[in-house]
């Protein structure tokens, strides 16, 4: 293997126009190139596995904790352990086994309509379960990776039986069979097809910075809201985008100072600015519109768990009868 | 793979048990629907345009082919919008969801239908048309009897396509949450983590389609028809003012649901956008997707013609088992096809991975090509079979006779009688690989960008208006290239319509 | 009158192919239509059985019109049946199936008759593509006839046909003809087949009708040289400073007379030997019961009676 | 020996076309093929020009094995020229195209003398569908002719010309075949081709061959009643307890004998009469040069040396 030190190759779940910004300052900072190829978590894990030693990455990045874990599970990366970047994150949010670095995170939180349901009806995941919601509730389907997470971080939290309990009672509220994208989700609520969705916080950034006024208006017809935010309450459920290293990274050190740079304050304003992330460096601040959505208590919960529990919240969708 | 195929898998078992039963309900469902779509909006308006002289008929015939252009998800994320409260029309009403799937999904794949419909119609010659009129058939009757028949391998063919695109399809039937065969596949595999049984099931899969095809086959060839010298035109006719209304009728309704719409749809957000595109990198994008589709789509038009003609002119039957496996390539999702890929030459050679950069890019495009000449045979082939099936054996026999070699008799004989089928199965074939994702998407160089992966990568981020531009792109070369090609054969085709 | 028509005219393109034709059947009558090789017969017949569209001009069959400048009845309405020249069969179909194609019950009966008389009852689970040509030829004749047409129109139905098959066939199919009264219009060159069989034979050259009436006033009174060539062999007999012909049966073999011929080939013929020879510069076809040697003399007498004279014209009114 | 065709047997699947086929031609001879329609005429010149594979057999062509259980020549080496039956031409070449297809240079000075004789001057441009059935037909044989192949194979050349162009393209083939020596085997249905130019005739029926001589030993001396019956028409003479069989045309008719037909039908054939009556159960044939009356009586005579004798198992052999 011809090391080349002046590149850095990543796999890539992330396809941000945020990323190719981010990669290109790195370059002009570094001069060290950057090469991404793009594709699914799971098709470029595989990719991994089978190039085994011979694989030209050095990164790995997905939007999901539970692949990260399941890419340390079949053993494709390397610890990473670097001072810079340890103290660039927030302690909650790190691999408490230091094998991977996140640099983002979004929260998937509850979207309301304005018009027929109130603030105080709201409050946590465990209630939407709750009867009252009959034919109220929207959100896409079990396949989604979001939803998955989500399953898995309940099911870590409160255990089998509560998770299907929940899942088959939130099943029974649906306001119509799962479909769309999360977008789509508060579009319906918007054309009142039900009351309140599970969305992923980011993408009522985008509605209401759409170009279409049909998108902003459905964006503005609801509101939000961070379940379990109460005292005793573990707080909202969220999910990262991390690297992680590869097992055989050819271009180690130049990896490392990506990630130096990536969780750094300037990288991480740039994540901010240019979509509606959360920053996993505590110093810098989100974007205003995110701002303005106030600021939230996060579930602590090890975010390993997103994977180790994957397979049991998928037997509770299919259970349960979550399409 | 083959290892794979034996590991116990817990998950599978589950699958079974649980879900298999509703997967493979909706899957037959879904097939069926769009599968009936298909046939519809691709044999009737083929028909009347290989059959009735019109206004605007090269036109219309050529914009028939294009919505095959329009990728899958695409389709299904514009008739969502529109269907949906924020589009125009401000629907209130929640459509059916696999129903209205299965016709939108037959929106991109009847040009499959179509194409390979257009060539058997235009290519039996007028005689058996002439003797089902004096034996008293009405234009119904015939097309029911005569033509429908005698077309049946080359329609199934395209149905073989349809079906299979239909099977593999993740993006729309994701979107839609109809929980299919596919979905089953990439569940076990990207959510259970299980590619054991995601391997399984796409064996269960390619075994259906195969057991299917072969069923299929083997009443066919007790049929194997053999036409009589077909060198009378098949003349076009002036249809009577009550037909022809009819006529425009049945070829603008796909044309206006399968390509006006998503085209007006496409080109109002490309202006939407239009300041923020970046001209250099849409140029890059467009010279990356013609280098992979024109490279695979002329090595997929040689070796599929080779295949087939060797099964045509030589009487032994080993070309066409041969050819009867290498279409199964088709009914492999692409991401397996490519994962399997991957495997395979990793096995091979580790020597592929120890070069720099740019060997590695080499090889890896080489990858891509072969990956796409796995999946994609069966398109390519599936044209050109159903117009070499057309021409009849006397042909060959008189060319033998004077003394042509085989090479020869392809050349001057069946070049340029079937040169319409080649030219069609290059353009399906082509437009096949411009918007084709899993593969491109896992086989790529670094670095590497298409038209289609830009699109999805902005459509997987629900962020429509930004791909337009891009989708736009692979829909306008294809139109040049149709017209381009379009042009050049019918200037010279001299005895058929 | 069953069957008129009245100055058809049909051209491909600029090309004329018929230029006027005018005639009339009676109902249940054979017509054999002569012409020779592409004079325009398959066109006349796809015409007719309203395939190939007229430039101008009437058909009226069984007094209604189905075609002229303003009517056109669809040929799925017209109840022609059609042999055609190529024979062509539907190649998905098995001979029984392409035999009782779009066939209404009442026909079926006529089944088990025809296929005796064609001789195909060994082959009708067999495909086009497995039987020989004249096999496909009498399935071809099988489904036009089953199904009791109005009109039947055969394009060169016996061509490829053994003796044997073709005169049983063809005896067969007059018997059907006259019993059930069906007009009937035949394309041939077998001028046997159209001699023997023909209520009225038409001569068709050049776009017109040369003569038109029954066989044996075509054959003695032909009213050109050109119908009369078609109709057998005739020799040149220029006498008297005119262009008189005669037919070579017409010719006497005798031991001695003051007309002799040099013979210059001699066929043998089954039947006889034919004889070709020259007399003033014409050759001339004789037929003799022995055979004679080349360049030996033969002596013949004629009758005068047996001379045809057309006019000064003729010799070179077609050449 | 030329052409030698040695124990060729071809089936197909398990219908066997060709049970055992041994003969062999001299260089330059014509030899006519004759049998009925689906005996296998086709299938053996398929098999000849090597395009239908044989079950065994052996074919020796010029000295040189074609085809045995281990050789297997390629068509394309053979140098056969083929009229197919069904004159196939290649539908995307006009006239000239497809008869110069794959022509060698040296045989272009071919081109105007065969175009002259099979009279496609004014069609050298058009396209097979442009033409008619019997300008097909002549395309197809110049087509063939034009490449001088060491062996010519016609099937059934001409069965869509009219006379009078038949008898020319027929006539100059022969001379042209015998001006360059070509060994010809031809297959046709029409007997007096069969007797006027060919060489030898072979009779094949039911897989095999069945009489294999000249025409006239062939006609005058069958080796059994078939062979009789396919050149020409032959009446069944039951005489002194055996069955004799007598032609036609050895007939004689006269005012008054012990032998007496009564007349049941009466044909007007050109040259003659023929007449069908009834003689001890057997239909007859008879040909007189004037019509006679239906229901009346002739007599006639025969010398006893045109008898033909078979022995006693031939009526029965073939029914
Ligand atoms: N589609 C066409 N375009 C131009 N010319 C044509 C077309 N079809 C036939 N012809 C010409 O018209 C003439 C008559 O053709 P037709 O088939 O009627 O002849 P035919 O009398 O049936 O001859 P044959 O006895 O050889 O079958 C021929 O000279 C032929 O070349
Ligand atoms: N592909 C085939 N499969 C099965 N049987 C066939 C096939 N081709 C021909 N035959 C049969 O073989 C026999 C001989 O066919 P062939 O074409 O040689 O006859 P032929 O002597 O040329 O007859 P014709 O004078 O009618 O053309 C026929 O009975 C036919 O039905
Ligand atoms: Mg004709
Ligand atoms: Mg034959």
């Amino acid at each position: 293997q011809i090391k080349n030190s002046n590149e850095v190759n990543i796999y890539s779940q992330r396809h941000y126009e945020v990323d190719k910004i981010q990669y290109k300052n790195f370059e002009k900072l570094t001069g060290i190139k950057v090469n991404v190829i793009k594709a699914g978590a799971d098709e470029l894990l595989e990719r991994l596995i089978n190039e085994g030693k011979n694989s030209p990455a050095d990164l790995f990045v997905t939007v999901d904790a539970g692949k990260l874990q399941k890419g340390v599970g079949v053993g494709v990366f390397q610890k990473i352990d670097n001072n810079i970047i340890n103290s660039n994150v927030s302690n909650d949010l790190k691999d408490l086994n230091g094998y991977w670095i996140p640099i983002t995170y979004r929260a998937r939180l509850l979207v309301y309509s304005n018009d027929r349901v109130s603030k105080s009806d709201l409050s946590t995941y465990e209630d939407l379960a709750n009867p009252k919601w009959r034919n109220r509730l929207l959100v896409r389907s079990s396949s989604n990776a979001y939803n998955q997470a989500l399953m898995s971080s309940l099911y870590a939290n409160l255990g089998k039986k509560a998770a299907i309990d929940w899942s088959t009672n939130v099943v029974a509220n649906f306001a119509r069979d799962p479909k769309g994208n999360d977008r789509d989700q508060v579009k319906a609520i918007a054309a009142g097809q039900g009351d309140i969705a599970i969305v992923n916080s980011y993408y009522i950034g985008l509605l209401l910075s759409s170009e279409k006024q049909s998108e902003v208006d459905a964006g503005k017809a609801v509101s939000i809201f961070f379940p379990n935010q109460g005292n005793n309450e573990r707080g909202t459920h969220i999910n990262i985008s991390g690297f992680a290293m590869t097992k055989n990274a050819p271009n180690k050190e130049n990896a490392i100072k990506l990630l130096e740079y990536l969780t750094g304050i300037e990288a991480q304003s740039t994540y901010v600015n240019n979509g509606y992330e959360y920053p996993a460096n505590p110093n810098v601040l989100p974007s205003k519109i995110v701002q303005s959505w106030g600021g939230f208590k996060r579930d602590t919960l090890d975010l390993n768990a997103l994977g180790f529990f994957r397979n049991e919240a998928i037997k509770v969708f299919d259970q349960t009868g979550w399409k | 793979m083959v290892n794979s195929f034996f590991l116990d898998t817990n998950s599978l078992n589950y699958l079974i048990d649980n879900l298999l039963f509703d997967y493979s309900v909706n899957t037959l469902y879904l097939v069926l629907i769009t599968s009936f779509f298909s046939l519809l909006l691709g044999i009737v308006p083929a028909w009347f345009i290989s059959n009735y002289k019109f206004k605007f008929r090269r036109v219309i015939d050529l914009i028939l082919y294009l919505p095959l252009a329009i990728p899958t998800y695409i389709m299904a994320f514009t008739y969502s919008e529109l269907l949906s409260f924020t589009g125009p029309f401000k629907i209130k009403y929640d459509f059916l969801q696999i129903e209205v799937l299965g016709i939108i999904l037959s929106f991109s794949l009847y040009p499959y239908i179509y194409s390979v419909s257009r060539i058997s119609f235009s290519l039996f010659g007028s005689r058996y048309l002439e003797i089902a009129k004096n034996l008293g058939l009405n234009g119904f009757q015939t097309l029911f009897k005569i033509v429908l028949p005698l077309s049946r391998p080359a329609i199934f063919s395209g149905l073989f396509l349809v079906i299979m695109e239909v099977l593999n399809e993740y993006g729309a039937v994701k979107y839609f949450g109809v929980n299919t065969f596919t979905i089953g596949i990439f569940r076990s595999w990207n959510s259970m983590n299980d590619t054991g049984a995601a391997i399984q099931l796409s064996s269960i899969l390619l075994f259906i389609v195969a057991f299917l095809f072969f069923i299929e086959k083997y009443f066919h060839q007790f049929k194997r028809f053999s036409f009589s010298k077909n060198s009378k035109i098949n003349t076009l006719n002036f249809p009577r003012k009550r037909n022809l209304f009819m006529i425009y009728i049945v070829c603008l309704v796909p044309i206006i649901l399968a390509f006006l719409i998503p085209i007006i749809f496409n080109i109002i957000n490309v202006f939407s956008i239009f300041e923020s595109v970046d001209l250099d990198r849409l140029f890059s994008l467009t010279f990356n997707s013609l280098s992979v589709s024109l490279t695979a789509s002329s090595i997929i038009l040689i070796l599929s013609t080779y295949f087939l003609y060797n099964e045509k002119i030589s009487k032994s039957r080993i070309y066409f088992y041969i050819n009867q496996f290498i279409s199964l390539g088709y009914s492999i999702p692409g991401a397996v096809v490519a994962l399997a890929v991957i495997i395979y030459l990793t096995k091979i050679d580790e020597y592929f991975y120890s070069v720099n950069l740019i060997g590695s890019f080499i090889i890896y495009f080489i990858i891509l090509i072969y990956a796409y000449i796995i999946r994609f045979l069966a398109v390519g082939k599936s044209p050109i079979k159903s117009s070499l099936e057309k021409q009849p054996e006397s042909y060959d026999d008189s060319a033998k006779n004077l003394g042509l070699s085989n090479f020869k008799i392809f050349q001057k004989i069946y070049f340029p009688i079937n040169k319409y089928s080649f030219f069609t199965a290059l353009i399906l074939v082509f437009i096949d690989i411009m918007k084709e994702l899993p593969i491109i998407l896992i086989l790529r160089p670094f670095n590497f960008d298409t038209l289609a992966t830009q699109t999805y990568e902005f459509a997987v981020e629900e962020m429509i208006p930004l791909s337009s531009i891009y989708s736009f792109m692979i829909i306008f070369i294809c139109s040049i290239l149709l017209i381009f090609l379009k042009n050049f054969l019918e200037k010279s085709d001299v005895f058929r319509s | 009158m069953y069957l008129e028509v009245k100055n058809l005219v049909k051209t491909y393109g600029d090309i004329p192919v018929i230029k006027n034709l005018s005639f009339s059947i009676e109902k249940g009558q054979l017509i054999s239509f002569v012409g020779e090789s592409g004079s325009g017969k398959s066109t006349f017949l796809k015409c007719l059985s309203g395939l190939e569209s007229v430039n101008s001009g009437k058909v009226i069959l069984n007094n209604k019109i189905i075609n002229d400048n303003n009517l056109f009845v669809k040929p799925q309405r017209r109840k022609i049946g059609y042999v055609f020249q190529d024979y062509t069969l539907f190649p998905h179909l098995n001979v029984k199936k392409n035999i009782c194609f779009n066939l209404e019950k009442k026909y079926f009966k006529n089944f088990k008759d025809l296929i005796k008389l064609t001789n195909l009852n060994h082959l009708l689970e067999r495909y086009p593509h497995e039987i020989s040509g004249g096999e496909q030829q009498r399935v071809s004749i099988a489904r036009s006839i089953i199904r009791e047409p109005d009109l039947l129109l055969l394009d060169e139905p016996f061509s490829n046909l053994d003796a044997n098959i073709k005169y049983s066939i063809r005896d067969e199919i007059c018997k059907i003809i006259k019993k059930t009264n069906t007009t009937t219009i035949l394309v041939t060159h077998d001028i046997n087949d159209v001699l023997n069989i023909s209520d009225k034979i038409l001569i068709f050259k050049a776009g017109i009708v040369q003569q038109y009436s029954d066989p044996e006033k075509m054959y003695c009174e032909p009213v050109n040289c050109y119908c009369a060539e078609v109709l057998g062999e005739i020799n040149k007999f220029p006498k008297d400073n005119k262009i008189y012909y005669i037919r070579p049966e017409n010719l006497r073999l005798v031991n001695s007379s003051s007309n002799s011929i040099i013979i210059e080939k001699c066929f043998f013929q089954g039947k006889s030997y034919k004889l070709l020879g020259k007399y003033e510069n014409n050759i001339w076809s004789l037929y003799s019961k022995t055979p004679l040697k080349i360049n030996s003399e033969v002596f013949f007498e004629y009758s005068d009676s047996d001379l045809i004279y057309f006019g000064d014209g003729c010799p070179k009114f077609f050449s």
